[in-house]
């Protein structure tokens, strides 16, 4: 199977407006620059961004102009705002949240991880510790008061569990170190984070990778990221991040 | 009250957490003054995990050793040392909610003497969301939490509280509670002050502490 | 009934699913019948899962080619392809149940025209334990699930029947059905037989089905 | 880290009477047959196996031994019994189970790999589709009538789901090709398989490894299962495997 598409444009030229897309990325590491520049590009619109942690403040040019442009309806996340508040006034995205503009829904970051996980794996639904005795536990927490909803709890073994969702994105685009044509994918040191259990949620997987390979350079037990997972190829040049979102 | 002691600086309480962590352990740091404790247990035999995939962080980076495929959880570029190892953030989680980290030490913007504590989200702020990051998780999974913070605000307002006021990261789950004034316990009976910066008497870290400290019979001079 | 009629060899039964199976489709084969599928499939563009965690599986291994540490979910030796991969048990149970398998063939014991089907247990061995193995994983998971077997028993006895006597492995989720005899759709109407045997015809399928088989107005000879 | 212990013997010394020990392995392929062999010099007793595809008719041998020498009370798997139902009424570990001297539990496969994933990662139950329709979701599935227990499911977004819950062993024991003295492990193709998450979800887990590394040989991103799962590492021999449970 050759999955390999010549740019990202055509990569991405089917997604339509109102699509649940899934960015990988931990703040300036593993982000899928080169997908999200292609996004601004096509201009879709009503967008749902299903991130983990914060790879939009590392991305935070690619933001700016999604927001600017009125392209996204919904962030879900663990970290999506400036550490500091006063950045945080200042910034376009923060600014559409409190306007209401802009829905951001939160969960912890463990909780994010399992959910994109349930959904790659089947599993529609969990229990998790995490957090309990918190907001976490009462409410979906989202800037939007009509959508926030009550948690269920459950009691196993002694100790008190939240019931969480798989969350099942319509895309994920992800960015790998090496990615040979059958869409086997690796990624480097702490650019994994999100990219890998991304790739399992969606519906149609495009991975934008640094090195393309071809079949068989990549050595069967050290794949990431087993091609299955993954429905379009396509190279791009190793971004640059200046390590920092303050 | 608003009283301001002065007491250990952010290093110095960073160095009274490291004396506190045991070799042969897995620990997490969380953001703020936990991060700089790494630089007190450079060599020993602890191994860092950091929640976004990574284990044995080693220190920071500087000029070439940066690599921005590299980073730690507050998107710092760090260094690996020899058996570091990545994973994704799956594993990672799996790691710190599965009970594997020996000890978690985060900050705090409040904390209570049944053990509660608040960070994630300041109300000033005047969002309901906010960043939770991996902070819930470190709460309910590590199996020892330490908190590392100044005993009191800028403005010496109490920061260890009868009752929290901004919404909790995690109920019950602190053991430890490291400041600028002292060490204390979080026992079932309540808070237990067993050291107290140099100068300081158990009185004066009552005088800004809001609720009623047990103090220990052995109590004594923060050991740095 | 006890009445057996000359149709296939199980290799061609598999050559058949074979036919069917799309090229840029990923597919796991069960024990018995669909492990013949492979040979038929060598060279296409179709990928084989295999539940012990391999992508890409290969031929089966001959002399020096047998590595113990290479097997696939039937324990027979087998080989590497240009592109295999090789997972945990928990990701490739993630990609079957999942969704990210398009076809699962299987074996069974017995199979009634809602798409119920029996395959891990045989109540003659006495035992309500059985081995379910990942029979019923690949039953919730696999994007279209396929049945290749027998048309009847050694004895004659129908295999096909109105109503499962042997322990359920899934309920309702086979699409295709494919034997010695026949090829069968199960659709929301019930079984519909769309091709036969070279020298059967329907009322001859129909003689050792024990539900009645609605015949597809094109139904034609088995295409080989 | 050092986690190196001298010897398999000396590796589960610790190991009590009643102890429920994961066993991995898929049939013959990455079964830790030097610790089960050390299991039997040792003699414990009222043991729980808890496997995931068949590891005792992989390792036929030490299974008829710790038959024999009545060291097992309970075998969890998906895949227990021999093929051939001739072969399984002279097999011992059918015969015992069949007297209902040993009890066997079994889940679908993947069932059995989410238990252990779920007790590894701090989640204490989850939801399934698998087995729904069939016995599966109707009990706990076990030769012992006492022992069987009604399950509970759910309708999720319309389908039915049974829910299962995390199954944390005391001990496991896992083989891998390599593994350095901080218990970085790296396993060989398919003899992966229930290796890693087991090491997860156990209380303590002992690796025996076939080629010893010291810390820092293996890449980083080459590791299959982190060291903080491991907590004690012995060199063994390559076991020899004949590929065939009939």
């Amino acid at each position: 199977m050759d999955k390999v598409i010549s740019s990202v444009d055509e990569a991405i030229a089917d997604i339509p407006d109102g699509a649940v897309i899934a960015i990988p990325g931990f703040f300036t590491c593993g982000v899928p620059r080169a997908l999200l520049q292609a996004l601004i590009r096509k201009g879709t619109k009503n967008l749902t961004l299903a991130c983990g942690c914060g790879p939009l403040l590392g991305a935070a040019e690619e933001m700016r102009a999604l927001v600017k442009n009125r392209q996204v309806k919904k962030v879900i996340d663990s970290y999506a705002l400036y550490r500091s508040a006063t950045k945080g006034m200042q910034d376009p995205f923060e600014q559409a949240v409190r306007a209401g503009e802009i829905e951001l829904e939160v969960y912890p970051m463990g909780t994010m991880a399992e959910k994109y996980r349930a959904a790659g794996a089947g599993i529609p639904a969990f229990y998790t510790p995490t957090g309990v005795g918190s907001v976490v536990e009462e409410t979906v927490v989202t800037n939007i008061e009509a959508n926030r909803a009550p948690k269920e709890t459950r009691i196993i073994n002694g100790r008190k569990y939240i019931l969480e969702y798989a969350l099942k994105p319509d895309y994920a685009f992800v960015h790998a170190l090496i990615g040979d044509r059958e869409g086997n994918l690796r990624y480097a040191k702490t650019a994994r984070n999100f990219n890998h259990v991304m790739a399992t949620a969606a519906r149609v997987t495009i991975a934008e990778v640094e090195n393309l390979v071809e079949i068989g350079e990549l050595d069967g037990d050290d794949v990431h990221t087993p091609g299955v997972y993954v429905h379009r190829v396509v190279k791009v040049e190793r971004p640059r991040f200046a390590i920092t979102i303050d | 009250m608003a009283k301001k002691l002065k007491g250990l600086s952010r290093e110095l309480i960073a160095l009274r957490v490291a004396n506190e962590l045991e070799d042969g352990t897995y620990v997490n740091l969380g953001i703020g003054i936990p991060t700089l404790i790494s630089d007190w247990i450079a060599g020993r035999d602890i191994i860092l995990q950091s929640e976004i995939g990574m284990l044995k962080t080693g220190p920071l980076a500087t000029g070439d050793e940066v690599d921005q495929d590299l980073i730690n959880a507050s998107c710092q570029a760090v260094t690996a040392l020899p058996g570091s190892c990545y994973f994704d953030i799956v594993e990672s989680f799996a790691m710190i909610r599965g009970g594997h980290i020996d000890v978690a030490v985060m900050g705090a913007l409040q904390i209570n003497d049944r053990g509660d504590y608040a960070g994630w989200s300041n109300p000033a702020r005047g969002l309901f969301v906010g960043n939770i990051g991996g902070s819930m998780d470190l709460c309910a999974g590590a199996r020892k939490l330490f908190i590392a913070m100044e005993h009191t605000t800028r403005e010496g307002e109490y920061k260890i509280v009868k009752k929290l006021t901004y919404p909790a990261t995690a109920i019950g789950k602190v053991n430890k509670l490291f400041t600028d004034l002292a060490v204390i316990d979080i026992t079932p009976q309540g808070m237990v002050l067993r050291e107290v910066a140099p100068g300081l008497t158990p009185e004066d870290v009552q005088s800004v502490t809001e609720p009623r400290l047990i103090i220990s019979p052995d109590v004594r001079e923060m050991a740095l």
